[in-house]
C-alpha cells in the first residue's frame, strides 16, 4: 500500500465473453423475486446505487401463483411457495423495459419455463426490448418432457436450456444452478460448455413445514424454498466448489446478511453475489453493503475486487473439485 | 382503493420534501400493560414518520436482538395511536409468538427497527355521519385510531368491541368520550353474551360505512349476520386482513389476499379491503 | 375419548419384518455422533429413560479424526468435521458391548464405511455381539470403488450395503439416508427393496465458512456436515416424501429442538425421532421431549403414536412422491 | 491426569447424594464493569453447584433468547471466583462475539441456562510452596480463583499479568493481600513494557509449578521463555486450552487438542492440560 490518494475499484464485468458486456458499478445485486421488479423498493432505499438487481422469475404465460399461505419463517430462514405469480413475457414486457429505460441501473431479467422452447422463446422476446441488461436463467424448474425432473438436477438438461437461449439471444446469459443437483460442478461444467457467460448460485433448497395444530403442511403448496442465514454455508460450499472448476464469472448467494458474509462468499470465489431475503428483513443493507466494502477494501488495500476473489481458494483450486465427496463431511 | 396505496404517500404531507427512505429506528419509552397479557407499546421516532399517518397504516417491526437471525422476519404491527406533537407511535401487541413475545419485553431505552408507515388506510367517505367500528381482540389497534379520526371529523361513533373474557376489552377510557361503546363476550362475563358480530345488525340501517379489524372468521360472521339488512352493498364494509409478510412492500407477493381483482399485495394494496371484494 | 383412566403408549417396533424386532419404550433416540457411546451424559441426563441411543460412527480401522477447528457455529445451525474419530470395530467390541450390557436401553451401533465389504465386516462382528439392539448403516461416505461418489447418493449403491449388510447380520438394520441425494425416496425404496428393516434420515447437509480475516476456510477439513434448526425444513419435507413411499418404519431427525418440531417429523410420517445437535445445546431436552409427548398425548386423547404417524400427509399419500418436484418449490 | 476427570464428581463432596443433572437455571444478580469494556457477572445458582468447585472448571452458558436458536451453541466460561456461602458464581465476560455480548447485556434478574461444572481443574500439587500465575488479558478468570486457593492453602503466590493497555489489566483489588502481582502492558503503559511471559523467565528456578491462561500464542512464548531455565519438566506447567465445545461432555468429539495420549477432549480432559503434553 502506498501513501498515495486512491479509491477501490469495486467494478465488474459479469460476461467477459460477451461483446454486449455485463458491467456493474458493484458487486452487490438485488436477488429475483425479493425487489419486484426494481420498483417497490424506490421509497427505501436508492435503487440506482445498486450493482444490478434481478426481476422477479417470468414465465411464458401468466400466472397467478401458488395459494396462500405462501411464507412461512423456519430458524434463521423462511420458506416460499409463491408459485411464480407474475404478468407472463408479454405483460412483462408491455410495461417494464420502459420503466426500467428511465433507470441507469442494469436490470436482469430472471425466467421459468417448463420446456426449452419456452425458455428460448422468451430469450428470443427479450432480445428486442432496450434497458435489459441481461438474462437469469432459472433452471430450478421441472422440465415437462423429463415428467417433472428438474432441468437444474442434470448436466444435460440444464446445458440444453443454456443453449437454447444463447441461440435465441446475444444478451448476457447468467444461468442459476439448482442447489437440489447432486453434484453441483458437474451442472456448472456442463452450463459453462454450454455458453453460459456467468454462473449464479444458489437458488432455494426445497423444504416444508407442518402446521402441527391443524396437522398439515402450513403451506398452501406443501413445500417451498428455503432461504435466508439458515442455509448460507450450504452455499458458500457450492460456490467455492463450483469457483474451482469454472472459468465465467459466479454471483454467488444464499443468506448474506452483512460485509462478513459478502466477503465470505468472494474469499470462496464469487466475482459479484447477490441478496435477497437480507433486503426483506434489513432493507438498507444492500446500499450499506457497498459502502462497507469500499471501506474495507480501503482499509486493506485492496484495489480491485479480483484481488480477493476466491482468496479462500487452495493455490490449485481445481484438485478441489471432489473435496466435498472424499472427505465427505456430512458422516463426521 | 388505489388512491390509497403507497405511492401516493411518497411526499410527507405538509412538505415538499420525498421521504427518502422508511427504514428508521425508533426508541422505547414506555410500556403498559393493557388487555390483559396486551402491553401498548410508546417509541419515540423522528416527526415525519407520524405527520400525516391515518387509521390502517401499519409498522415492519424487527422483533429480535440485533447480533441473533431468529425469528428472521420483521412482523407487521398497527398503529394504536399517536402523538404527533412528540412525534410518538404507540403500538398495542399481544404476546403470541416469539416476534410479539420479545417485542412485550421491550423496557424504555431499548432500540427498535422498523419500516414504514406501510400499507393503504380505513377511508371515512366525505359524506359519512354515523360509523360502525367493530373490533376483536387486539384487533382493536387500528380502531381505536379510527375513532379518534372520526371523533375529530364530528361524526357520530359506535364502537362495538368482542373479546373472549372481560380482561380482553379495551378499557372504555381508551376511547373518545363521544364514542357510543357497546362491548361482547363470549362468555357473558360482561356485556353481550356471544360474538360482537350479532350485535352488528342493529346497527346496519344506521351506520353509512362500516369499519372492521379481528380475525377473518369474525368478517366471515359479520358478513352474514349483516347481510340480510344490507342494501346491495350499502353501507360499505371495509375489514383489514392479517398476512403474514415478508417483505411490507409488495416485492414477494407472500402475502396476497384473493379478490375480484386478483392476487393483491396486502401490504400495499391492503391491509383495508372492501369487504365485497375479497374471494373467501 | 371416554373417561375412563388410561396412559397414553409410546412403544414403537422399528423393526416390525425382523424376528429380532426393535423395540423402543418411546420414540425418542438420541442421534449418533452427538452422544458418544451412551456413557457421556450419564450425569446429565437419565439415559436409561432414552427410547434408544445410536453410538459415534464406527469405522473398520481406528480414526484419529480431522484437524482442528472441526465445529463452527452457523446461523440456527452448526457445521462439523469430526472425521468420524473412533477407537475403530474392534476397540470398540473391547469396550462397549461389555459397559451396554448394564443398561437396559437400546443401543444401536452406528456404522460407516468405504467399502462394501468392510460394511458387511463391521456388521459381522457386531452380530455376535451381546447388549447391541440393531445397526444404523451410514451410507454417507465416499464408495472407494467408485472415486469417492457418496453410497448415500445413489440408490444401486446404498442398496448394495443394505444388503451385504443383511446377509452378514440378523440385527435389526437401520440405513441412514444422505440429504445429499438428487431424489431421496429412489434411494429409500431401493434400501427398503434390499432388506432395511427402518430408514433414518436426515444426516447432515454439506457445507462450509470461510474465516474472512484469515482468507480461508474455517473447518480444518475445509467442509463439514450441517445440522441444527437451520435444516429442520429440509428434514421435515425428505422425511415426507420417503415416508408417502415406504411400507418400513422411517425415523426423522434434524434441528428437533421442542415438542412442536418432534411432532412435526411424527406428522410428516416419522415413527421415531431423533435427537442430535438439539442435545448439546439443551441436555434435557430429550427426556422432556418425552415427557411432554405423554403429556400432548394425554390431553388430544392419542393412546397410541400411530395415530398421529403421517397425519399430515394426504390421503393419497404415495401421490405426493413427486410434488417437490412438480411443484419445484425452489423456484417460486 | 485421570484423577481430574469428569466422573470423579458424580458425587458432591460431603453429601452421598449423586447430582441428578449438571443442567440448571442461575439468576443474575449483579454485573459490574471491569478491565476496560468485560464485566463480572454474578449469578445465583444451587448451593450444591458451588460446593467444592475449583479452579479451571467452566460451565456451559445460553447465550441468546429462550425462544431463539441463534447463537445456538452454549459458550464456555471459566469460573472466576465464588461465593460458597451465598451459592454464588462469578463469571468475567470480554464482549468479543455475538454470544459474550449477549452476555454482557444482562440484568439483574434475568435467568441464565447453564451445564456443569465441567472440565478438569488446576492441581496444585501437595508438596509445592512457590507458585507461579500467569494470565492474559481475559485468561485471567481462573487464575484469580487459583489465587485465592493457593493463598487458602498458605502458599507463596506470584501473579503475573499481561494486557495490551493499563484498561486491560486487573486492578490488584481483586487479588488476595498477600499476592505477588505483577504486571505487564504490550505498549508499555503501566508496568514491564512488552510481553508478560518475558517476566517468567526470572521465576523458573523460584516456582514449583507454574500455572497459565490465555491466549495460544502466550503458552508458546511461554514454553520459549522459560525453556532454558527449566531443569527437564521442572516446573511443571499446567495451561488452559480455549476450544470452540458444543456438547461440554466428551460426547462430540469437536473440541479436541492433540496431545501424546492422542486426541482427547478438552471438555473432560481439559481445559488443563500439562503443556508438555500438548503437540503444538
Ligand atoms: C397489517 C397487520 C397488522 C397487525 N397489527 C397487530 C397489532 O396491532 N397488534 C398485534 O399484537 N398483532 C398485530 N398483527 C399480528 C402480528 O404481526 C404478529 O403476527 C403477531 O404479533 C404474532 O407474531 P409472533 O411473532 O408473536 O408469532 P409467530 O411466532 O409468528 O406466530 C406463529 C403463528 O401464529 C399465527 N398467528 C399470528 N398471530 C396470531 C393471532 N393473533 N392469532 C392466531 N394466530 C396467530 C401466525 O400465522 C404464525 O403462523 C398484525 C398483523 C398484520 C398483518
Ligand atoms: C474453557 C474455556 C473457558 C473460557 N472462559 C472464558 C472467560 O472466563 N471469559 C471470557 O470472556 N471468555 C471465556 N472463554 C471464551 C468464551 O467461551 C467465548 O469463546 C468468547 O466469549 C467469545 O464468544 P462469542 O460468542 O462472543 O464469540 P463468537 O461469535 O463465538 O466468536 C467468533 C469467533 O471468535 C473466536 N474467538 C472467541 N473468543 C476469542 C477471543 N477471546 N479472542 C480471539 N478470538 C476469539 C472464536 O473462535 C470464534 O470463531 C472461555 C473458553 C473456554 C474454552
Ligand atoms: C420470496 C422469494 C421469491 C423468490 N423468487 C425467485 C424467482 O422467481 N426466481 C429465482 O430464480 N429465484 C427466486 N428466489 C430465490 C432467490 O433469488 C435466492 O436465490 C434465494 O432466496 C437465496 O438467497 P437469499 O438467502 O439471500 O434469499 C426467491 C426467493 C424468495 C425468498
Ligand atoms: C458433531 C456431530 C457428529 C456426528 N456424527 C455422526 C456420525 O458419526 N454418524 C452419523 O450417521 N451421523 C452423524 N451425525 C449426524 C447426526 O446424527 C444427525 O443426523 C444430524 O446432526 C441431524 O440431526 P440434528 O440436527 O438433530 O443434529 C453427527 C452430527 C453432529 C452434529
Ligand atoms: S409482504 Fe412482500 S409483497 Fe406483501
Ligand atoms: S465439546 Fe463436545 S467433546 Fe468437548
Amino acid at each position: 500500500m502506498s501513501d498515495e490518494l486512491w479509491t477501490p475499484d469495486l467494478t465488474v464485468d459479469l460476461a467477459p465473453n460477451n461483446p454486449r458486456e455485463l458491467r456493474l458499478a458493484n458487486p452487490v445485486i438485488a436477488a429475483s423475486g425479493c425487489f419486484g421488479y426494481g420498483q417497490e423498493y424506490a421509497g427505501v432505499i436508492d435503487v440506482e446505487r445498486l450493482g444490478a438487481f434481478v426481476s422477479k422469475g417470468i414465465t411464458p404465460e401468466p400466472r397467478g401463483g401458488n395459494s396462500m399461505p405462501r411464507i412461512k419463517e423456519t430458524p434463521a430462514g423462511m420458506l416460499n411457495a409463491i408459485g411464480l405469480q407474475n404478468p407472463g413475457i408479454r405483460g412483462f414486457i408491455r410495461k417494464y423495459p420502459k420503466l426500467w429505460a428511465r433507470m441507469s441501473v442494469p436490470a436482469i431479467v430472471n425466467i421459468s419455463a417448463e420446456t426449452v422452447d419456452d425458455y428460448a422463446m422468451m430469450a428470443a422476446l427479450l432480445d428486442e426490448q432496450p434497458a435489459i441488461a441481461g438474462i437469469e436463467i432459472n433452471v430450478s424448474c421441472p422440465n415437462i418432457a423429463r415428467g417433472g425432473y428438474c432441468f437444474g438436477w442434470d448436466p444435460e438438461m440444464s446445458a440444453d436450456v443454456t443453449r437454447a437461449v444463447g441461440a435465441a439471444t446475444t444478451l448476457p446469459l447468467i444461468v442459476k444452478l439448482s442447489p437440489g443437483a447432486v453434484d453441483v460442478v458437474a451442472v456448472a461444467e456442463a452450463v459453462e460448455a454450454a455458453g453460459a457467460d456467468a454462473i449464479s448460485l444458489i437458488n432455494t433448497l426445497v423444504g416444508m413445514t407442518i402446521d402441527v395444530h391443524r396437522r398439515r403442511p402450513t403451506l398452501g403448496n406443501v413445500t417451498g424454498g428455503l432461504s435466508g442465514p439458515a442455509i448460507r454455508p450450504i452455499a458458500v460450499r457450492m460456490v467455492y466448489q463450483v469457483a474451482a472448476a469454472v472459468r465465467v464469472p459466479v454471483i454467488g448467494m444464499g443468506g448474506i446478511m452483512a460485509l462478513d458474509d459478502l466477503l465470505e462468499f468472494v474469499m470462496a470465489g464469487a466475482s459479484a453475489i447477490q441478496v435477497g431475503t437480507g433486503i426483506f428483513v434489513d432493507p438498507g443493507l444492500p446500499i450499506r453493503l457497498i459502502d462497507e466494502l469500499t471501506e474495507w477494501m480501503t482499509r486493506h488495500g485492496v484495489r480491485r475486487l479480483d484481488e480477493i476473489v476466491g482468496a479462500a481458494q487452495p493455490a490449485a483450486a481445481r484438485q478441489f473439485r471432489f473435496a466435498g465427496v472424499e472427505t465427505a463431511g456430512d458422516s463426521a | 382503493m388505489s388512491q390509497r396505496q403507497l405511492g401516493g404517500d411518497l411526499t410527507v404531507a405538509g412538505t415538499s420534501a420525498p421521504v427518502r427512505s422508511r427504514e428508521f429506528v425508533g426508541e422505547v419509552v414506555g410500556i403498559e400493560p393493557i388487555m390483559g397479557d396486551a402491553a401498548v407499546l410508546s417509541v419515540d421516532v423522528p416527526m415525519t414518520v407520524v405527520h400525516g399517518l391515518r387509521s390502517g397504516r401499519f409498522f415492519e417491526i424487527t422483533c429480535r436482538d440485533e447480533v441473533a437471525f431468529d425469528p428472521l422476519l420483521r412482523r407487521p404491527y398497527s398503529v394504536y395511536r399517536i402523538d404527533a406533537e412528540r412525534g410518538r407511535l404507540l403500538f398495542l401487541v399481544r404476546p403470541f409468538g416469539r416476534g410479539s413475545a420479545w417485542l412485550s419485553r421491550r423496557r424504555p431505552g431499548d432500540r427498535l427497527a422498523l419500516l414504514g408507515p406501510l400499507g393503504n388506510t380505513y377511508d371515512i367517505g366525505p359524506t359519512s355521519q354515523n360509523v360502525l367500528l367493530i373490533a376483536g381482540g387486539v384487533g382493536v389497534a387500528p380502531m381505536v385510531m379510527l375513532a379518534d379520526e372520526a371523533i375529530g371529523r364530528g361524526l357520530n361513533v359506535t364502537f362495538l368491541m368482542g373479546a373472549t373474557t372481560v380482561p380482553g376489552l379495551l378499557p372504555a377510557t381508551e376511547l373518545p368520550d363521544r364514542v357510543e361503546y357497546v362491548v361482547a363476550t363470549d362468555d357473558g362475563s360482561k356485556g353481550y353474551h356471544g360474538f360482537v358480530t350479532d350485535l352488528a345488525a342493529d346497527y346496519v340501517r344506521w351506520a353509512d360505512q362500516i369499519f372492521a379489524c379481528g380475525p377473518e372468521s369474525m368478517y366471515l360472521e359479520l358478513r352474514t349476520a349483516i347481510g340480510p339488512h344490507r342494501i346491495g352493498r350499502r353501507p360499505t364494509v371495509q375489514v383489514s386482513m392479517e398476512r403474514e409478510m415478508a417483505c411490507g412492500l409488495g416485492a414477494c407477493l407472500g402475502c396476497v389476499v384473493e379478490t375480484r381483482h386478483g392476487m393483491v399485495a396486502s401490504c400495499i394494496q391492503g391491509p383495508v379491503f372492501d369487504l365485497d371484494e375479497i374471494i373467501w
